[in-house]
């Protein structure tokens, strides 16, 4: 996996790609820690590169979100492929997470 | 040996990725659905995640074998270590409506699996058997 | 065990993908050039295939183990038969200016590999040793 | 690997996709020598789902090759990868077969 962070109007976007695992998603984890501690107010995961994510990294996902939620930050998913969303719905996670087609779609939300 | 191949890794999480390389192999070489494969992809690596994280506590030295092998009983998956033994009756996955990290691996293994059980014989470490009934449309043509 | 994996799968045809995945990922795991990759995954699909067809002689119920190891040699792959004994003088590959079929594969294996050795000291069957040296680019980062 | 064969302006070409090995080019043989045995004057053969070759499939093609020289037929390929170019360029294979990028190439040849 590898992680890149952009700026997009003012927020930022992390665009993980390849799989996220056990081996991957601590590094994922310590990213979005390090953008979630500056409390910074919404966050974007872009998931178009995103081949494969097990429950560590599903994890980390919700870990962010509780943590965001404390100061009223929103974590924003976008493009998650049919494969990965399916494994959000079976885990009843689909109506916790905002969840967005694209990334204007987030933006605009 | 006829129809299953076995593999050894390092309980070390940088090998997972091959773990779920070679289920999917098995899974084309014995015509599953695709949607089957992915399951159980996930399955076995969150079952292997486990062995690393709770058998071998983080000790790489350790190793992980996995034997995949078809069968008139289905797709069937063993899993051993040498790690410290679980306590079946301990692993629970969380209810799906209790949000918070964790608790869903176990979830995903019973997903993929009609059977998920503990070999209680085993003496030192664990064997994890996991089988998925196949239906006839599956199988080496 | 560190940092290396075992496969066993049957002598069969049908298990030469699952061979050439693992390759893959081992290559990928320790950084080795994608070229580099391609090449290594051929020449040990070429080295199983030669076990299948001279070693074990189409009998599928045989078995080859192949061992995959980072060491400071190098990405070494060991492969294991139970099968005929290999004559290594008898092996060659047919000259490229010989248009033919056959006779491409021990090319293809030590275009891939530095190293490539019969270890005469085995009892049954061929154990043969294919290392090749890595430059200090690649490796587990 | 699947074989797909479609008649092209009068001429057979055969579309394998996925990786030819020691596993499946046996199939692929098959149908070369069914229709060699016709005495097929051309044949094509597209190499754009070709993912992968190894020297089992390219002893059949120089097999092929071999047996449609004897009658004055030409087997033409099409389409191959670099990676898979690459190994006929090593295997000195790509002066001795016929190869084009694309089948009206091959076909205007
Ligand atoms: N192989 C194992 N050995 C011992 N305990 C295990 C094993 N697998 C799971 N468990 C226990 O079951 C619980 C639920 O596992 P799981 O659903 O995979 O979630 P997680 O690992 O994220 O907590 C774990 O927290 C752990 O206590
Ligand atoms: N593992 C082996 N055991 C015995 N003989 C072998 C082995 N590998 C190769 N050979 C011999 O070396 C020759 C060349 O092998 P290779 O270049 O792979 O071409 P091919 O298998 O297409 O003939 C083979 O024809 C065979 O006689």
């Amino acid at each position: 996996m590898k992680i890149d962070i952009k700026d997009y109007k003012g927020s930022p976007i992390i665009t993980p790609t390849g799989d996220i695992d056990l081996y991957s998603s601590p590094e994922l984890r310590a990213e979005l820690m390090r953008l979630i501690s500056k409390k910074t107010r919404a966050l974007h995961v872009d998931f178009g590169n995103v081949s494969y994510i097990d429950s560590s990294g599903i994890a980390t996902f919700v870990e962010g979100l509780k943590n965001m939620k404390s100061y009223g930050g929103r974590l924003k998913l976008i493009g998650l492929s049919e494969a990965i969303m399916e494994i959000f719905r079976f885990s009843k996670l689909d109506k916790v997470f905002e969840i967005y087609g694209n990334i204007d779609e987030a933006f605009n939300s | 040996m006829k129809d299953s191949i076995a593999i050894t890794i390092p309980a070390h999480p940088r090998y997972l990725c091959v773990v779920r390389d070679v289920t999917v192999s098995m899974g084309k070489i014995y015509n599953l659905p695709e949607t089957d494969i992915e399951n159980i992809k996930l399955a076995v690596d969150e079952a292997c995640s486990n062995v690393i994280k709770y058998a071998c506590r983080g000790d790489t030295t350790q190793k992980i074998d996995i034997k995949f092998s078809v069968t008139k009983k289905g797709f069937e998956v063993v899993i051993d270590d040498n790690g410290i033994k679980a306590k079946p009756e301990l692993i629970e996955g969380r209810s799906l409506t209790d949000i918070r990290p964790g608790g869903l691996g176990v979830h995903l293994i019973k997903r993929a699996f009609d059977v998920v059980s503990f070999d209680e014989t085993k003496k030192k470490g664990n064997r994890l058997r996991l089988i998925r009934r196949l239906d006839k449309k599956a199988g080496v043509q």
